[in-house]
């Protein structure tokens, strides 16, 4: 029986748990479910949980940790001979071996299981009939092993299954049991709800807790090659070559030029993005028919679905070339000299195509939130002469503004963590400038060029890329704390 | 697992899967292999985390594994490495197609992209704004090179076998060792490129090398071989001292801009993953690393004669490093 | 139940006026009809408001009394489904009239709503929003000044005086509802619409208000939808009667709650039907 | 009451009237001009995405059609099987030497002296390398063919392809050229013949991975695209809208659940590859799934998207006004009721969006996956999620890295479809939210 | 101004009660605080709600009586900041223990709320969501009849009889805010606690929904705040004054209104104060 049919067979029991709860509870009343403490459909799902749950938590206990022991277990079958002359990883792949003729194992008829028990020599072509591919490394003993292998294997499910569908079953009578027309089923299902809502909203701090887990070691190794200070203060990023003054150092890993190219780039993007998104955002609200903002919003919408890498190109070879022949143009007409003063990759370039990546981020969300704003607010507004955009400008947007600013929060977010339009449009120069006009890049970019090149990855030129990261993790969180005490401060609730 | 996995050098990527297309075409019992991209450091270290069909069986890199990496790798058990070369990348610069033609010695490239160069005895940031000013024979272009950004390998051969190469051959590592450097001090300053965005940094691939100099007539960029050889009608090769590349000039040694590929084997896994064994063969038979092979023909530069029937013999010995 | 209408007009009648004709027509409705997407709310009505004195609009729950005022600052435009015919002037200009200013109109006609709608400003912003908007402060003095006459006019400005940089959300319901009306009479409008302006309100608030239209009246001309026939007769020299989105009479409040001509506003006044 | 509230309205009596200034013109130009902003807004976004769009199609309309040759082939057991052993061996039929069958077709067609070794050579190049699995494929699923001539639409090589698309530049001299006038000539006999065309590319929808552009397509990256996004669908969805309902509805307002705030807002700002990591971390070293495998991709992608998607259901769930969970509450509903009842369908239009962007931005991105072994060359279809698979966006960035002039309108090709997936996300959330969005 | 507290008892007293200690105690408040942050908005509240009549809590706008209804079904749990200290009983039991289901002493004690809030969702729906999420009708056509029943009793049934399908937004404010009583009867609360139920009501849905009241009050226990005195003195049997959070007196409604105790209820009901 396998996991799937388990499953399902549980899943049949906790539906007639649900059937039987509900039948019962209004059986303990005579039919009149007014006496219930809930309604019957709630002693249902008091019985479906009860058989489903334990049962459920059970197999994933048990698929867990059986095939562990199922793994000791043949490993006990080793020859002591070959355990002798193995060490632990060669007996690992010695077992890959084994679990390998142990599928193929399954295929064989009767007649032909007799054949194959001869010897590894013989098994490998009868398998490799049956489409089984196996290594050449294969011994004699490893046949038996996998036969031992299948019956533990067959074993255990039987136990597994027997165990797992009795726990249901046992879990549906103890439920039943249960039943009293005070029994605050109600109560106990939405805890389990409850219990699961708090579940989910672990995974959150799960995800942080295992992003930091993933990147402190060979950061703590960087740091070990590096000093911290050299790495927090340093303003010239040129891993490969050390200090001219310093022939011992690995290179120079100064953070300040990409963070200032982060926090630029971004800065540009957020310049285009949020006056056109939310500009948009107010017209979809406000001035657009429905028919007009049912088809603007979902277009608009494709810009984000948009791969950046996409938008890479576009402004490899659209926007940045663009920039650069306008800005000799403008230059030929300001001084009569034809020079570009915008490189064709450049902040300004990265920074208006990741603006307009970006931009449904802000109008969308924005869009939504403005919306929500009641209709009164808008009347008393309107209602004293003001017009639409005086409403909006100074009642709307006001109202809608925790919610506004949460939403370009998560844009600014986006921006930070861009890559691959910086690459292609800013490139990968670590530069510290204030011209807009030259290239620069960003702490994304070096993370991502540092992990993928072909530097030796015990190097700290490698390990940087996860200091990098760890860096800009908390970097984003000083913000993200920042910007939650903004809006705690200057949130006002409406109605 | 029954397949075998790949993983590493970006650059070897399109001749592992060629390979890999190839393998599995011909051996229809094997499943095609995976072959990920990755870059070397990256397919290096996924190398190293361990033997076990959890882990890959073969890195691909396009520079050979350094010491600490093998230490690395020997800590997870993983002690058996066996070396495999599979041939030559060749490097060539390129302009746009129409423009004319260069005929560049490692000199010209260091005058032109090199951070300081020495001027009358003065160790001074690199004055030269075009090409006419490093070579009064190139044409008046603003000095635009687009060269691999450092992650790559091909960034490292750049710099030992065209900017080192020029440095000395225009007397400045002699210069700056006079003036107090000691060698090592002196090649990398020699090496290091200038910053002042005349040299732009590819950290991509050579198609948005290529797309830098559409959008750029007057760039010149660096390519591999292979790269090359497919956009013959968009670029236009330049010489180094004097030798077109091609794959007979770099196999000869002619051309001076090459570097050898790689990839590694886990000794321990040939016997457990079907195919591993065959698809290593495969590789290094003649039927795709020869001279007239597929990959040949893609671009890979093929090692001579002798080198190859070298790696075989130890491949087939299971000698590891 | 029987209603004392009585009652009412010791208050009522010690402010109205003999005779209503000496009072010119400020706002005239002719022949209005109100739609909602397909569905009529308001039939052919005609209905002129007096200036300088209050005109109350009564009927059953649902009649198109809010309706109807809303035609008047045409804020109707704000719901997309909402189609008015017929002719509305204001001071002998059709207000419908594309060369009319709607923002201007809003402004000469104030509005105060059922449900109190304070921005979610602080209280001096609320009230300060609509002469700034309109520039009727020349400076901040000016627009301080303004804005305690404001509240205090609404019988506010003691309760608030000393907080009036919190929200005005935070008040209570009785409380938004005056700052409402603060909000409205600071911009000083010619004509005011008022939409069950008490309803919210108790009783000593609602003697205030009342006292306040009363005043107001010297100046402006106010229209007001109410519910309480006291209020009605208490405050309005002139009451139309809604019924089923019809006018079913309008007359001077007076002659209205004594002696109505109409079989259904006499059965309403007296609480027979609804 | 004191006699100041009337102040207001005698000082303004003089000057009350429509002659009033209360700054229209000034005020209506701002209105006009705030309205255009808006307008322009919407306008430009919509002129960059029609640009985008405008650029990548035209690049990439033509990877729709792959020129192909259409010859007689005759299947010849002589060189099929030449010792007709293929019923004992069945590797014969596996390792014949197909591609010398449709080789001799085109010469017939093409009249090539079978002595001219160049000439032959030039024709042969017309040919794919695919070629060989197609005909494989044809005899092995039906032996009896062996002996008889078929008609056979072959694919032609991508270089002639791009050839036929006009994409190479025949000005520059020959030997610069990846086609030689010869084998132009060849094209123009077979296209004058019939026999060759720009048939519709069917092969970029089903092919697996491939480093010849003409064998190249999305099947394997959109059944791994579809994998993961069904995984992120699945989990993303219920988990993110969960923990926004806890935190939103249930949380006590603490430190803890501002931590908890904090952190999913951070979350979002963490760049894509660091996900990469944690995949990396756990799910493959940690819990020991296999690499390229989209189960891991769908896994790491759900992390990805789950603060968007949080975020977002918090926002909407916010915007639900008191009123109606007073409603809820004061009838006896549970707190659970109230939310499942009322306040989640009412947020339901703003769920929806965060979630399509989420999706969306999940759907498109290639830097977790580089990490987890996706970004990689996968011919075979993946039978299960555990399988190794590629994505869209994956195939589209190594499409873009290739050498071959055809992948060039690929990669706009890989992109369009890539987009006409978005497309359908984005159609199937306008309906939904159709169905769901109320104002109220 | 002037409030005629004799008019509202000719109605009032048809249905008083003469002695009010018959009564059972439904709901008793001891010592009750309750605060807003750190503002206090009721100041030690002794109040008790007998059964089977209907009290009535009056006061200014903003002395509290809203929060005291609040906490009478614990709707105050619902504002963060609101913290209620003492003890408040229903039946004896203690209704703030732990071991008291929240929800269920909702179910037990309805409430009807000073700003119409229908669900976004159709009329049926939204009387009909009560009894089904506490399973009070059998079937379908129970359940019709309940929803006919509880519309019938709010005085909407006619308006609306033909548009059950039709979103409960749509209804003007006074017909929303019955639609909420209808809500609040169609699932038989023990208590119903109504703030202001009739604020948005015209004289005739008044009316309706006061005689509903005095039929509720055979079955059930009814607090009810109310800005009119005269609907105090008409429909409930004792009254609670409240000023700036304090309960001032209480005492049964004839009583109340003809002598009061404290000299505040006396200025307040004559309108002298606010
Ligand atoms: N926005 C709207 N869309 C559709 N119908 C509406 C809208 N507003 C009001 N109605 C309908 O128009 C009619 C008149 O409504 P209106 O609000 O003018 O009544 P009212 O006399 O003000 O009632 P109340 O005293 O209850 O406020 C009612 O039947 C109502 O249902
Ligand atoms: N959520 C809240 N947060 C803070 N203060 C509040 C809140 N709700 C009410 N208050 C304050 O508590 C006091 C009592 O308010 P409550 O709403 O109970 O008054 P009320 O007697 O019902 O007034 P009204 O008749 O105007 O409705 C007021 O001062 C009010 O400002
Ligand atoms: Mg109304
Ligand atoms: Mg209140």
């Amino acid at each position: 029986m396998s996991a799937t049919t388990i499953i399902a067979i549980v899943l049949v029991i906790g539906a007639v748990g649900y059937l039987a709860g509900a039948a019962r509870a209004r059986m303990v009343v005579g039919g009149e479910t007014a006496k219930l403490h809930s309604r019957p459909g709630y002693y249902g799902s008091f019985i479906l949980i009860w058989a489903t749950l334990p049962a459920l938590l059970l197999l994933v206990a048990w698929s867990s940790f059986a095939p562990v022991l199922i793994d000791n277990q043949v490993r006990d079958t080793i020859p002591e001979s070959v355990r002798a002359e193995q060490s632990a990883t060669q007996q690992d792949l010695s077992i890959n071996i084994v679990e390998a003729i142990a599928e193929g194992l399954r295929l064989l008829d009767e007649r032909e299981l007799q054949q194959a028990t001869a010897g590894f020599v013989l098994l490998r072509p009868l398998l490799a009939d049956k489409g089984v591919a196996l290594a050449g490394n294969g011994e004699d003993w490893m046949i038996a092993s996998a036969q031992q292998l299948n019956a533990l294997r067959d074993t255990n499910i039987i136990w597994k299954s027997i165990a797992v569908i009795g726990l249901s079953i046992v879990g549906f009578t103890a439920g039943l049991l249960q039943i009293r027309a005070q029994l605050r089923a109600r109560n106990r299902v939405e805890g389990v709800i409850h219990a699961g809502l708090v579940l989910a909203s672990t995974v959150a701090i799960l995800t942080t807790v295992g992003i930091v887990l993933s990147m402190i070691s060979e950061t703590g190794r960087f740091f070990s090659s590096v000093p911290p200070q050299e790495f927090f203060f340093g303003t010239v990023w040129d891993p490969r070559f050390a200090n001219a003054e310093d022939p011992d150092a690995a290179g120079q890993f100064g953070l300040i030029p990409l963070l200032a190219g982060t926090l630029y780039i971004a800065f540009v993007a957020m310049l285009v993005a949020v006056p056109i998104g939310l500009f948009a955002a107010i017209y979809m609200a406000e001035y657009a028919s429905s028919r007009f903002r049912s088809i603007a919003k979902p277009l608009l919408e494709v810009l984000a679905g948009i791969p950046t890498i996409v938008y890479g190109f576009f402004a490899l070879v659209t926007v940045g070339p663009f920039l650069r022949d306008l800005s000799g143009q403008i230059a030929g007409i300001a001084t009569g000299e034809v020079s570009s003063f915008i490189s064709a990759t450049s902040v300004l370039t990265a920074g208006l195509v990741m603006g307009i990546m970006l931009v449904p981020f802000v109008s969308s969300l924005s869009d939504d939130i403005i919306s929500a704003v009641p209709r009164s607010m808008r009347d008393g507004s309107l209602g004293l002469g003001a017009t639409r955009s005086e409403t909006v400008k100074r009642v709307i947007l006001p109202a809608a503004l925790p919610g506004v600013v949460g939403a370009l929060l998560m844009t600014a977010s986006r921006a930070i963590g861009e890559t691959m339009i910086v690459v292609m449009a800013a490139g990968v120069a670590a530069r510290l400038s204030i011209n807009p006009f030259e290239p620069m890049t960003t702490v994304t970019v070096k993370i991502v060029s540092q992990l993928t090149g072909d530097l030796e990855f015990t190097s700290p030129q490698t390990l940087v890329a996860f200091a990098l990261g760890l860096t800009l993790f908390f970097i984003t969180l000083a913000l993200n704390v920042y910007a939650l005490y903004i809006v705690r401060k200057y949130r006002e609730q409406y109605e | 697992r029954d397949q075998v996995s790949v993983a590493g050098s970006s650059t070897v990527l399109p001749y592992a899967t060629i390979v890999a297309e190839n393998f599995g075409e011909t051996f229809p019992d094997f499943p095609t292999p995976i072959v990920e991209s990755g870059g070397s450091s990256g397919g290096l270290k996924e190398f190293c985390r361990g033997v076990g069909t959890e882990f890959i069986d073969i890195a691909n890199a396009s520079r050979a594994i350094r010491d600490s990496e093998v230490a690395s790798c020997a800590e997870a058990g993983v002690t058996e490495i066996q070396e495999i070369r599979i041939g030559y990348d060749g490097i060539v610069f390129a302009s746009d197609i129409n423009g004319p033609d260069f005929a560049l010695e490692p000199i010209h490239m260091y005058q032109a992209l090199a951070a300081q160069i020495v001027v009358d005895g003065e160790l001074v940031d690199n004055p030269n704004e075009t090409w006419a000013d490093v070579n009064p024979d190139f044409p008046d272009w603003e000095i635009a090179a687009y060269i691999p950004g450092e992650k790559h390998g091909t960034r490292e051969v750049f710099e030992e076998k065209v900017l080192l190469v020029g440095c000395e051959a225009a007397g400045d590592l002699q210069a700056r060792m006079d003036a107090g450097m000691d060698e090592d001090t002196a090649e990398e300053n020699c090496y290091a490129v200038r910053k002042d965005g005349k040299s732009v940094d590819i950290d991509g691939d050579y198609t948005e090398t290529l797309a830098r100099i559409d959008a750029n007539k007057e760039g010149m960029g660096v390519f591999g071989l292979a790269f090359y050889e497919n956009n013959t009608d968009k670029l236009k090769v330049a010489t180094m001292s004097g030798v077109t590349p091609t794959t007979e000039s770099i196999a000869a040694g002619e051309y001076p801009v090459s570097r050898p590929l790689f990839f590694y084997v886990k000794k321990a896994h040939l016997g457990v993953i079907p195919g591993l064994k065959e698809y290593v063969e495969f590789f290094i038979s003649d039927a795709m690393t020869g001279p007239d092979s597929p990959l040949a023909e893609y671009g890979l530069v093929a090692a001579p004669d002798e080198e190859r029937e070298a790696t075989r013999a130890s491949f087939a010995a299971g000698e590891t490093l | 139940m029987k209603v004392d209408t009585q009652q009412g007009f010791a208050d009522g009648t010690a402010t109205a006026v003999a005779g209503s004709n000496e009072f010119p027509v400020k706002m005239d409705g002719k022949n209005v009809n109100v739609f909602y997407g397909d569905k009529q709310a308001i039939f052919d009505v005609n209905l002129e408001i007096r200036e300088r004195q209050v005109t109350a609009l009564i009927g059953p729950s649902g009649c198109g009394k809010s309706t109807y005022l809303r035609c008047l600052n045409r804020m109707n435009d704000t719901i997309e489904s909402c189609r008015v015919t017929g002719l509305i002037t204001m001071d002998g200009e059709d207000i419908y009239d594309p060369s009319i200013d709607v923002v201007e109109l809003r402004a000469r006609v104030g509005m105060v709503f059922q449900k109190p709608n304070p921005f979610p400003k602080s209280i001096f912003e609320n009230v300060s929003y609509g002469p700034r908007i309109h520039g009727l402060a020349r400076s901040k003095a000016d627009l301080e000044a303004l804005v305690e006459q404001s509240l205090r006019g609404a019988g506010l400005w003691d309760e608030v005086k000393d907080r009036l940089q919190e929200p005005g959300t935070g008040l209570s319901g009785g409380q938004q509802q005056r700052l409402c009306i603060a909000r409205a009479i600071a911009v000083s409008p010619e004509v005011i619409l008022m939409d069950e302006p008490c309803s919210a309100l108790d009783p000593i608030a609602t003697a205030i208000v009342e006292e306040l239209i009363d005043e107001l009246r010297q100046n402006y001309t106010i229209a007001i939808v109410t519910h309480s026939m006291q209020q009605a007769a208490r405050v309005s020299q002139r009451t139309a009667m809604f019924h089923l989105g019809e006018l079913v009479e309008v007359d001077d409040t007076e002659t209205m709650f004594t002696n109505p001509s109409e079989k259904r506003t006499q059965d309403y006044i007296t609480g027979r039907f609804g | 009451m004191t006699d100041a509230s009337l102040t207001p309205a005698t000082t303004a009596t003089g000057t009350r009237s429509h002659t009033r200034d209360i700054g229209l013109k000034a005020r209506y130009a701002a209105e006009r001009r705030f309205r255009a902003y808006g307008l322009a807004a919407v306008a430009l976004g919509l002129f960059f995405l029609f640009l985008l769009l405008g650029s990548v199609i035209a690049q990439g309309y033509t990877a729709f059609w792959q020129t192909s040759i259409q010859l007689d082939i005759e299947f010849d057991e002589e060189v099929i099987d030449p010792d007709g052993n293929r019923d004992s061996d069945r590797m014969v039929l596996l390792t014949a030497n197909y591609p010398l069958l449709a080789q001799r077709a085109l010469h017939e067609k093409l009249g090539v002296d079978p002595d001219d070794r160049a000439a032959r050579r030039d024709a042969n190049s017309l040919l794919s390398q695919g070629v060989r699995t197609q005909l494989r494929d044809i005899v092995v699923s039906d032996p009896s063919i062996i002996g008889t001539t078929r008609t056979v639409w072959v694919l032609a090589h991508g270089d002639i392809d791009s050839a036929a698309k006009g994409q190479f530049d025949l000005t520059v001299e020959e030997s610069r050229r990846r086609v030689n006038d010869r084998q132009l000539g060849y094209m123009q006999t077979l296209e004058e013949a019939g026999v060759m065309e720009g048939r519709f590319n069917t092969g970029l929808f089903t092919f697996g991975a491939s480093s010849r552009p003409e064998t190249a397509g999305m099947g394997v990256a959109i059944i791994g695209s579809f994998y993961m996004m069904a995984i992120v669908l699945v989990l993303a969805l219920p988990i993110g809208v969960a923990a926004s309902i806890y935190l939103e509805e249930f949380a006590p307002k603490n430190r803890l659940t501002d931590i908890i705030e904090v952190n999913i807002n951070n979350l979002a700002a963490v760049p894509s590859i660091v996900y990469g990591l944690l995949g990396l971390a756990v799910f493959i070293n940690f819990a020991g799934l296999p690499r390229s495998a989209a189960v891991v991709g769908g896994l790491v992608l759900t992390l990805m998207t789950l603060p968007t998607i949080i975020i977002a259901t918090r926002a909407a769930l916010k915007a639900v006004p008191p009123s109606i969970r007073a409603a809820a509450l004061g009838v006896g509903a549970s707190k659970m009721q109230m939310v499942f009842h009322h306040v989640l369908p009412l947020a339901a239009p703003g769920i929806l969006t965060g979630t399509i962007i989420g999706l969306a931005t999940a759907l498109g991105e290639t830097a977790p996956l580089l990490l987890i072994g996706m970004v990689a060359f996968v011919a075979d279809y993946p039978a299960t999620p555990f399988d190794p698979s590629t994505a869209l966006p994956v195939q589209i960035y190594m499409w873009s890295g290739q050498a071959e002039r055809a992948f060039v309108e690929r990669t706009s090709g890989a992109i369009i479809i890539l987009l006409l997936f978005l497309a359908v996300m984005n159609i199937t959330a306008i309906i939904l939210r159709r169905r769901f969005e109320r104002r109220w």
